[in-house]
């Protein structure tokens, strides 16, 4: 099982905080967004334009990541920082 | 989420003390000749718009960890004795205070050095999210002005 | 010497709430985002002696003078909103407030390059001067380290 | 008559806070600092060394500043800023 989360703005355009998957892995993200992609095609799409980061385990991670049982992937938008 | 004012790393829902900060700090060494903070606050104006209320959202753990990683990177590269960082999360209205750094050390010019970097290395690293309130709805803001 | 929290100069013997100093420089604007300051404290050591106190002393008019010229210059040529400058003078104590510098602006680089600026241009034109007592002695610090 | 102040470590030295001299003027910083020389030697080697800035009514002067009679003369020696 592969935990999702979805924070800030992306949380309305995948319609959900938090998704959990069963799928085969070990997986890279780059296959983890196809799979997103085709259930969930805004997402994806948000995904593929490179407009969100993407972590896992709490760490940064990049397309060719692989992911495991148990992880945590995050989708990440800009950070605003909370300041100015 | 911690309130204990001994954490020098916090995200949490309440306000916070500044002076209670700082004295908090000096308390680590008695060598501190320097105390530079940065405080940040909600602003009237964003891009012309005149917002109504903040919310920041943080991912748990993650947001946390990075600014721990802060902290340290701080005292190591800047020579500093020691860093608070607290960050706000949750609804903040206009002139409150959002995010404080607290950055001590024997001599000043280390402190305003580290202060700056981290207050800029949060931004850039640490997954916390702003929504402005306008008069035309809610916005999560989503670059780094 | 005046204790009034709402003037922006102020060379008093007692001590000073950061707190208060702060929530007095939000009122002055809501477009006011960050606040750098800088906040000098009694250090323990100088130059390997233990210091036991400090004394500070200042000369009047001159010394409010040059505090005024520099928040006016610091609010002209950086560009922030508003700055306070409060510097204690008589007894100090280790680890107790000595002087603070107030830098609110609408974005953060501006009220860093000013709060730092201010401080060392407080410490080249004041005529403030500390007299350090140790166990050989006391005597009036006359380098700016 | 001129005022003349001392601070901080030239107290000592000048042995008195402040002093009121009744003398001819105007005249030069330089002139006055001669006059000094003469009743508080110490004083005077003080200032030729250079290890004093002086002003005059709360204004910095170099030693060709014309002070008058009513003005205010402080001797002051190197600021500590009060801070690190």
């Amino acid at each position: 099982m592969i935990t999702i989360k979805y924070f800030a703005s992306l949380k309305s355009i995948a319609e959900k905080e938090e998704d959990s998957l069963d799928i085969e892995n070990p997986i890279s993200i780059d296959q983890l967004s196809d799979i997103i992609s085709k259930t969930a095609p805004k997402m994806g799409a948000v995904i593929r334009e490179k407009k969100v980061m993407i972590s896992v385990n709490q760490e940064m991670a990049s397309a060719d990541t692989i992911i495991r049982d148990g992880d945590e992937v995050a989708f990440l938008p800009p950070f605003s920082g909370g300041s100015i | 989420m911690s309130t204990t004012i001994d954490a020098k790393i916090r995200i949490q829902l309440e306000n916070f003390s500044i002076t209670d900060e700082i004295e908090a700090m000096k308390k680590v060494s008695r060598n501190i000749g320097g105390i530079t903070t940065f405080l940040g606050t909600g602003r009237e104006i964003s891009k012309g718009q005149n917002i109504s209320e903040l919310n920041f959202e943080h991912y748990p753990k993650m947001a946390e960890k990075k600014l721990e990683e802060i902290r340290e990177k701080s005292i190591k590269d800047f020579g500093i004795i020691d860093m608070s960082i607290i960050h706000r999360i949750g609804h903040i209205d206009i002139g409150e205070n959002i995010v404080l750094i607290v950055a001590a050390g024997e001599h000043r010019g280390e402190t305003f050095k580290a202060c700056e970097w981290a207050i800029a290395e949060l931004k850039r690293t640490t997954p916390i999210w702003k929504r402005e309130t306008t008069s035309t709805g809610e916005v999560w803001v989503q670059d780094t002005p």
